[in-house]
């Protein structure tokens, strides 16, 4: 595994925002855990300077696939190349999301993957993994307007109970999904739930008070800006509870790494004020 | 050009240090070594430049700590490190494994500090020598004054010198008017070689919030956007001064490492560029010798502060 | 986002001359402004700073002056220029048909030079001030060493003061450990308003033949590689002094030329981005305008120096 | 005329090393002449950082053409790039060549085009216009190796004269181009002879000096590095005989930018040592 050329085998609009990147990536697909993510420079030339972080969205045999928001020069100038040419791809990187293991607890568990815009990323890779061990499945998928829900499809295929709201309601139910997540947890499944999200730090924040409100394990995949990808150039630290103990971290709280610790960890071990 | 096949010699003393090629990883990019290692063949670069150590551990500073500028990177991560006992426990040995010179960079924030980390770190096995930062630019009291001028660069390397038998590289700031002066201080002051340059304090703004792009408000720039500086930095101490000097400054491939080299630099130290790819180091090490090999260079010797003035017009 | 629908006001005035907008074009990447005429409306320009000019004319430096570097690009032109009297006669009345206030850059090997082109230039009609190059690296026996320390800034700035009654801008080397310092110096001396920053000073050494890539040797370092450094320095010094900054570096959009007015710049020039486009100052006129309506912000002058800091945690 | 975004029509590899690029660019096509240039931006981002100059090579209604040997980042980038994108281009730039009036000298004038490598980009437009003029027309083309050998075809298509030469001897005859024009110009043709050459500066060099022995007029196009190609920057000088008079040069010489009196010169205006 190493810094590797990767062959750009389609690109594919979804709206003017959002695209989807196939790469021929050999040995990132065979290796990689949903939740984990790749870094993608983004074109020859040394501006933008560098590397992007990217969720791995799918993957199949030699091929992975990425969810792409169009948001700066760096995703812009992605979105700009041409299918059959190569990009330098890193990965896969970082900790993934710790699977369910179906058939061990009782109640049996379920899992609830709640999605905010590109944040659907990590979550159709989980949910597929989920699904194939027979794991069951609720998905939230959430956005501000109905060109914000993606993935929609890919995840009907996996799941019945598929809910949506978009901020101006013009799909699924009107508001946010921390919303609708709230509603369906009112509601006793008979399941014990487990919670997986991606999405905006605000999402995340309010999800994960939802859970502790309620006891619910929960992993969230996490952003920040990146530089290496691989924990040396300290940059896209985020504050975590300091374990007892453990020197490293100076007063309460301690600064983890979310490329090498995360990007998915146990809310609870992230402090969210 | 006429191939020599025979391989042309890599190796070169630096300040007391022999290393096996002049590639190094400079300090802060490439963590404690372990970090690259599933990533890289540490074996093949010539020394790695562990991240900046104090006495205590250091949380470092708020985020964001990065901000991306046009073929640059502004950091100000705040020197975050495990400091010296855990670094001694677990990083050190770790990093001992890999057949490759261990440089320690260290920093303090009195001069005291600075002597007892020095002291401590004599005690260890394994470090091929130490690198004093005198000039990180993001840590409010620490580090940057004390590089500011001559007579204190002297003062604080003759402080560290009496306090290790380690071989001494001292880092310079570029952040001063004639960097060539404070050269002269550090090597009269006992430093083995110099190492230069660290970061350039600079700023990002967000025009949305108007806010600086970075908690620290100002950083330190590295990569490409800097090598033109730096290099000129490095020919001109390099003139002046008789102990090696490290070039550090935006070095991505064979062809920039070269530009130093042959602007009087022994070795080089390669930073941002490895967050770009992780084997930049190699890469350039192998870019070295074949250039060498097409020249017919036999040993990088030769190469070394071989700039050809032109004759001037008057 | 409400949309303001009043025209904002962006005239500003600096240091004595009332500008129709903040965005100028910077000495020596606009030539004579009658270069760019066929390409760019030059009446939406702010201004237009000429190529610095001497007494006599200068052939310039030997070739090549030009070497591109990552984001960047080193010159080393030499202040060719066609002298005083040339400008007078055919250069500065082709300019005055452009509806764009005319700064005239200037520089001398002596302060007597210096005198006397200032003198000299006061007697023209339709110059909007003077900018005094105390700073350009590239020749050896002028400007540089007037503009390295305060005593010396004070000393040339006070004698141009008085031998003209234009109002004086100040242009400063950025190749200066403190150049709060120096900006001050140059108020105290009567400056009215301070251009920051010239280039800086690098070096790049073309590998094949290891000779330098430009016949100067070293050359100035402009274009977007230097923004993050120049911002910085800009704030510095706006922060320090009471007369307007004019704020230079790497300016290549209207974002940029945002970023140095929050920093506090009251205006910008641009120089290298007028190569790659020469309606790149047209463009950041627009671009100016549009952020101030899609912001609320009615005049200019509330977003100078409108930085907000964080609170630091400790 | 202004900066402006010109469509890649269609991007044509010649051998490894050269291409011939076809852009949408109405106003460089409709004013431009024999000896013209455009400066080209490479990509978006700030690196390469400048524009890069070429000469004009063919233009059509709408269309121009430019023969680009990649030698560098910038030509690399260019020829990267995707047909239906669109490139920035500045132009037309510079001094064209003084075309023959045909009829008005005795004995009638013939041209005479020597190129080297892709230095006979500007010489196709020109012999273009020749022609169209009813010029006669030899034409020289040389370069190291066959493969240098450039836009021969269009060449034949406007003159049975055509002198090839390689410095390989793969193709023509063996050696460099100015000993086969030398030889030519040994013959005499009736014809008051005219140079127009474009090339590495040693081969114009020694042209010019082949041009001045036997008093022949001769045009030639010069490279220098760029970087605004408008006048402005004063980058891209070269040494010029200085007029009687003029307080421009100092000494024997001044400094002439190629992009604005040039690129275009009458030999004998320049100092070639
Ligand atoms: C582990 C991880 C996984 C990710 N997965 C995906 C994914 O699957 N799909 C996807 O579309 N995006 C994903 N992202 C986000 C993606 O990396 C950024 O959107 C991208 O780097 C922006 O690049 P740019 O050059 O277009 O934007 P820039 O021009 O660099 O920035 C545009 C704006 O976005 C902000 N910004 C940029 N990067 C970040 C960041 N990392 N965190 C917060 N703000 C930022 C900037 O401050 C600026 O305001 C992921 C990020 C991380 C850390
Ligand atoms: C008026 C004019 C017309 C031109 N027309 C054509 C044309 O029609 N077709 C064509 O292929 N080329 C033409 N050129 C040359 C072309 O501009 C350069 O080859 C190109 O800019 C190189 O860019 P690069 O980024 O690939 O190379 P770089 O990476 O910039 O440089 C590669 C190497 O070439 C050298 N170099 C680069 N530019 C120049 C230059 N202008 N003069 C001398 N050496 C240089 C560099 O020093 C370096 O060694 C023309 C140049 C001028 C001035
Ligand atoms: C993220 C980051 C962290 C750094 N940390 C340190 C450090 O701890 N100590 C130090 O001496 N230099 C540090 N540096 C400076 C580098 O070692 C190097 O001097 C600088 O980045 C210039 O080289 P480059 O352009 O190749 O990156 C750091 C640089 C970066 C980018
Ligand atoms: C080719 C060139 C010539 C310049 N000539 C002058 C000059 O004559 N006088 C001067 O004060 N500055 C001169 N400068 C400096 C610019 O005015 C400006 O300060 C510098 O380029 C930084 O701005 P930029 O990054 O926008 O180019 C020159 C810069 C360039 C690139
Ligand atoms: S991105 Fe460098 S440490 Fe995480
Ligand atoms: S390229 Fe700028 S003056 Fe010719």
């Amino acid at each position: 595994m190493d810094m590797m050329e990767a062959k750009i085998l389609s690109l594919i609009e979804l709206t003017s925002s959002y695209f989807i990147l196939e790469l021929e990536a050999p040995k990132v697909a065979q290796s990689a855990q949903a939740g984990q993510f790749v870094m993608l420079r983004c074109g020859p030339g040394y501006d933008p300077l560098l590397s992007r972080p990217f969720s791995i969205h799918r993957r199949q045999g030699n091929r992975i696939w990425l969810l792409i928001s169009v948001v700066g020069r760096g995703t812009e100038l992605i979105s700009l190349s041409r299918p059959g040419a190569q990009l330098e791809i890193l990965g896969p990187l970082g900790k993934g999301f710790r699977l369910i293991e179906p058939g061990r607890s009782d109640p049996p568990a379920q899992a609830l993957l709640v999605g905010g815009g590109a944040g659907v990323a990590p979550l159709l890779f989980l949910a597929e993994e989920l699904a194939g061990r027979q794991v069951p499945l609720t998905v939230f998928v959430g956005g501000k307007t109905s060109a914000d829900l993606l993935a929609i499809e890919e995840f009907e295929k996996l799941t019945t109970k598929l809910h949506l709201s978009t901020e101006d309601g013009s799909r699924g139910e009107k508001g946010l999904i921390t919303g609708v997540l709230g509603d369906v947890l009112e509601q006793d499944t008979g399941f014990r739930q487990e919670i997986f999200s991606c999405g905006p730090w605000g999402m995340l924040a309010e999800i994960s008070r939802i859970a502790e409100e309620r006891q619910l394990p929960i992993q969230v995949s996490v952003e920040a800006r990146m530089a290496c990808g691989v924990g040396a150039c300290l940059g896209c630290v985020i504050k975590a509870k300091a374990p007892e103990g453990e020197d490293y971290g100076i007063g309460d709280y301690r600064h983890a790494c979310v490329c090498l610790e995360g990007p998915v960890f146990e809310a609870e071990k992230l402090i969210w004020n | 050009m006429e191939l020599n096949s025979v391989k042309p010699n890599l190796q070169v003393e630096v300040g007391g240090v022999r290393l096996k090629n002049p590639a190094l990883a400079a300090s802060g990019t490439f963590g404690y070594g372990e970090e690259y290692a599933p990533w890289t063949d540490l074996g093949k670069i010539g020394g790695i430049v562990t991240k900046g150590l104090s006495w205590e551990p250091r949380l470092g500073n708020p985020t964001p700590r990065l901000a991306e500028t046009p073929a640059g990177l502004l950091n100000a991560i705040g020197l975050q490190n495990v400091g010296v006992k855990r670094f001694l426990q677990t990083k050190l040995p770790a990093l001992r494994n890999y057949d490759t010179a261990i440089i320690v960079n260290i920093f303090g924030h009195t001069e005291a500090e600075y002597i007892t980390v020095a002291r401590e770190l004599s005690l260890a096995e394994g470090i091929a020598a130490l690198e004093l930062n005198i000039s990180c630019p993001n840590v409010t009291q620490g580090g940057m004054q004390f590089g500011a001028t001559p007579p204190s660069t002297y003062q604080i390397v003759s402080a560290v010198r009496q306090a290790t038998h380690f071989p001494l590289w001292v880092k310079l700031s570029p952040n001063v008017a004639d960097i060539a002066a404070i050269a002269e201080a550090a090597q009269a002051a006992g430093a083995d070689a110099l190492s230069l340059v660290n970061t350039f304090l600079g700023l990002a703004i967000d025009i949305r919030s108007r806010q600086p792009k970075l908690a620290n408000i100002t950083g330190g720039l590295s990569g490409p956007a800097i090598k033109p500086l730096a290099l000129r930095m490095v020919w001109e101490v390099a003139k002046k001064v008789e102990i090696p000097v490290v070039g550090i400054g935006g070095i991505c491939c064979a062809e920039d490492a070269l530009e130093y080299i042959i602007a009087g630099a022994h070795a080089v130290e390669v930073g941002t560029a490895n967050f770009i790819d992780p084997q930049a180091i190699p890469k350039i090490v192998a870019g070295i010798e074949t250039y060498l090999l097409e020249n017919g260079v036999a040993d990088i010797h030769s190469l070394i502060g071989s700039l050809k003035l032109p004759e001037r017009e008057v």
